[in-house]
């Protein structure tokens, strides 16, 4: 059976630099990829790789197994994505920018305050983004992951910024979403607290 | 067929057969060159309206008509190089603006002097052509900043095709409305029209030197993408081989 | 998991949401959509002072002034067109998405006209009246206006799509977008002034309007392929 | 020959094929530049990576 998300022979150039060769995986459904490696590692470079906004210099992504590039649309509609820059407009407010993900990508059919509530920033809906604390963006990026409806998620540092209940909230939240069968990469120098079967790919 | 053209299309190919190549255009080229303009300056009769100083078409015409040559060169492999992703299509773009922009600025400036004893001024907004080559030169000037622009080599080369390819789809509009625009000037213009036709004696040497130029532009041409051709496979093993190799190639 | 029943979101759903959506911002920071007006009259008051303003003077060099100074204005707004959403990271979030990146360019565009071309277009009459064009020409200034800044807006966002993230961005910007923009500058100009001269005109309004018609077909396909180029 | 002068137009004539000629001469001397620049740059590199080894 071939894995859900797979990758094999990555390998990226940076100008003269390499940032990484070689690189491979396969992932299944209820699995962690974790990203390891220092700063400049090019930790986000891969997710970008994986994601298709750079090009590869050799090797390929595949998700149901075809070349994710013959397929971008759906490959696109499949995942969400928590990058570094959170992705809001500062002078919306948070529900006017939770409202327009909406046509990015395939929602859940549930009640956007339960989730807002979930994160603990539903007080702050009627806000302008640019009034929440750089913590408090994060946690609205992490009702954008949950009120998508897609099998994979990539987090880029999702601890950054984040208080000791933040972090064991992304950990909750990313477990329930592996135990539904969902998949993520995530990107991350600490301990990620999964408890999922997790795999490791070491960036140097 | 396509076998060879993806053998042609290899860098390390290129750079050899390039090397071979350049001295057998350079040498008819400036053959040529030396024909049209002994003949152009020497044998070819005066005009009979402007005197000697057409003999200046000798050069402007020629340059003027590699000007756009070099633009389309520049576009098409541009087009060639973001569509089918061959490096040496990059190459060749990335070659051709800066000769193709010293051939304009000649053209531009050859137009100017010779308009100088012809209208008593060095610019003439009215003539279309000039005005439609300074345009071009501006594109010319803005694909270069924007390559500049780029310190990433394979991002430069995508991102300047895609202006090269608008740019290349805008040269006719620009040459179409400048026409248009001056049409209504009724400004003098260099060729005169519906003149007796030109003399053999004056075209022969104009064939060569046209012909001429385009050998040794393609020289020139070649020697630039050499040079790009290196850089961008600094990395390759054929390039670390050929440095290492007893005889290298300076 | 993407399965064939769900209902997904359309294209056109994409379309609309970001066009509102950016409209929505305008209209939270109106000085964003004022500044190019102010700039357009600003740039327009200029001429007259600095070459004279005799009668004939403004009459002849009316419909020049009007054009120039509406192209600058254009052209400023444009640098921003994509870099807002590059640096918050909201383009990042289009990108990885289901939306197709020609449709956030046409929308993008379609938006940005809306914000900083109509308010020009409802301006320039103004200004016009100033120079002393007769009030035919004043209706041609308005149509070539109007094909010409939606040309120039699709022409431009290939520029600012090639241009994010680049060091002094708007002045690359300009380089790489006044010389495309020449055709149009001329056809417009030329085109209120032969009208102001009651002259025959249509030509250029025709070749105008065919313009923004291969710009509306083609700029988006451009300038989304130039934003993924310029995130690599 | 007396044609040097051309009527006056001779200074005319004579800069533009001057020119022509200088134009062709620079982008020559560019190319080898540009060429040579290369070449020692990855000389540089190249045999620094051969004495490691």
């Amino acid at each position: 059976m071939t894995a859900k998300l797979s990758a094999t022979g990555l390998t990226l150039f940076r100008g003269d630099r390499c940032l990484f060769e070689d690189v491979g995986f396969a992932l299944d459904a209820g699995q962690l990829l974790l990203l390891e490696g220092p700063n400049g590692s090019g930790k986000t470079s891969l997710l970008k790789a994986i994601v298709g906004m750079l090009e590869l210099e050799a090797g390929a992504v595949y998700w149901d197994g075809d070349p994710v590039l013959e397929q971008r649309q759906l490959f696109h509609g499949s995942l969400a994505w928590m990058a570094h820059r959170v992705g809001f407009k500062a002078d919306l407010t948070l529900v006017e920018n939770l409202r327009f993900e909406a046509v990015l990508r395939p929602q859940v059919a549930v009640d956007i305050d339960d989730i807002l509530e979930r994160v603990d920033v539903a007080r702050l809906k009627r806000l302008p983004m640019r009034s929440l604390s750089a913590g408090q963006q994060r946690r609205v990026a992490l009702a954008r992951m949950l009120l998508a409806d897609v099998p994979l998620w990539l987090m880029d540092e999702p601890y950054t910024n984040l208080d000791r209940e933040g972090s064991i909230l992304v950990a909750g939240v990313v477990n329930e979403h592996l135990a539904g069968g969902g998949l993520c990469v995530m990107a991350a120098h600490q301990d990620v607290d999964i408890d999922a079967p997790v795999q490791k790919v070491t960036l140097r | 067929m396509w076998n060879y053209l993806h053998k042609m299309a290899s860098p390390p190919h290129f750079y050899r057969l390039a090397k071979i190549l350049i001295p057998w255009l350079v040498l008819p080229g400036a053959l040529l060159i030396a024909y049209g303009a002994y003949a152009g300056l020497f044998v070819a009769p005066p005009d009979y309206q402007q005197g000697d100083a057409f003999r200046i078409i000798y050069v402007h015409v020629p340059s003027a008509y590699l000007s756009m040559m070099a633009y389309m060169i520049m576009a098409i492999s541009a087009g060639i190089g973001l569509i089918w992703r061959i490096k040496l299509a990059h190459a060749v773009a990335a070659g051709a603006a800066p000769v193709g922009a010293s051939f304009t600025i000649l053209a531009l400036i050859t137009g100017a002097v010779w308009g100088r004893p012809m209208w008593g001024t060095w610019w003439e907004w009215g003539d279309p052509r000039l005005t439609s080559e300074l345009i071009l030169l501006f594109l010319y000037f803005g694909y270069m900043a924007l390559r500049n622009a780029i310190d990433d080599t394979a991002k430069a080369d995508k991102a300047s095709a895609v202006l090269a390819m608008v740019g290349a789809i805008n040269v006719p509009i620009i040459h179409f409305s400048v026409q248009w625009w001056s049409s209504l000037h009724q400004g003098p213009t260099l060729i005169r029209q519906g003149g007796p036709a030109i003399d053999n004696e004056m075209l022969y040497p104009l064939l060569a030197m046209i012909v001429g130029f385009t050998l040794v532009f393609a020289a020139l041409l070649l020697r630039r993408v050499r040079a790009e051709v290196l850089y961008r496979e600094r990395r390759t093993n054929w390039v670390r081989e050929l440095i290492l190799s007893p005889r290298g190639d300076g | 998991m993407i399965t064939n029943e769900r209902e997904l979101p359309g294209l056109m759903a994409g379309f609309v949401a970001t066009v509102k959506r950016d409209l929505l911002l305008a209209w939270k920071r109106p000085g964003d959509v004022l500044n190019p007006v102010v700039f357009f009259a600003v740039v327009s008051t200029l001429f007259p002072l600095a070459t004279g303003a005799s009668p004939e003077q403004l009459e002849f060099s009316g419909p020049g002034v009007l054009w120039v100074a509406a192209l600058l204005a254009t052209l400023l707004s444009l640098n921003s067109l994509f870099l807002a959403d590059y640096e918050d990271g909201s383009l990042d979030q289009f990108v990885v998405s289901l939306q197709p990146l020609p449709m956030l360019a046409l929308a993008k565009a379609l938006a940005h006209w809306l914000t900083s071309g109509l308010p020009l277009l409802l301006v320039s009459p103004l200004v016009a009246v100033s120079f002393r064009m007769p009030a035919e020409a004043i209706g041609v200034l308005i149509v070539t206006l109007l094909f010409g800044t939606i040309s120039l807006g699709l022409v431009g966002s290939i520029g600012a799509a090639l241009t994010i993230g680049l060091h002094r961005g708007t002045v690359l910007l300009s380089l790489l977008i006044l010389p495309l923009a020449m055709p149009i500058l001329i056809l417009g100009a030329r085109t209120v002034s032969l009208a102001a001269t009651n002259e025959t005109y249509s030509a250029g309004i025709y070749f105008l309007a065919a313009y923004a018609v291969a710009a509306l077909a083609l700029a988006p396909f451009a300038a989304a392929a130039a934003l993924r180029i310029s995130y690599e | 020959m007396g044609g040097l002068a051309m009527d006056g137009y001779g200074a005319y004539v004579w800069s533009c094929f001057a020119l022509t000629l200088a134009v062709f001469v620079f982008n020559e001397w560019r190319a080898r530049v540009r060429h040579r620049s290369v070449y020692k740059q990855i000389e540089v590199r190249v045999k620094a990576l051969e004495g490691r080894q």
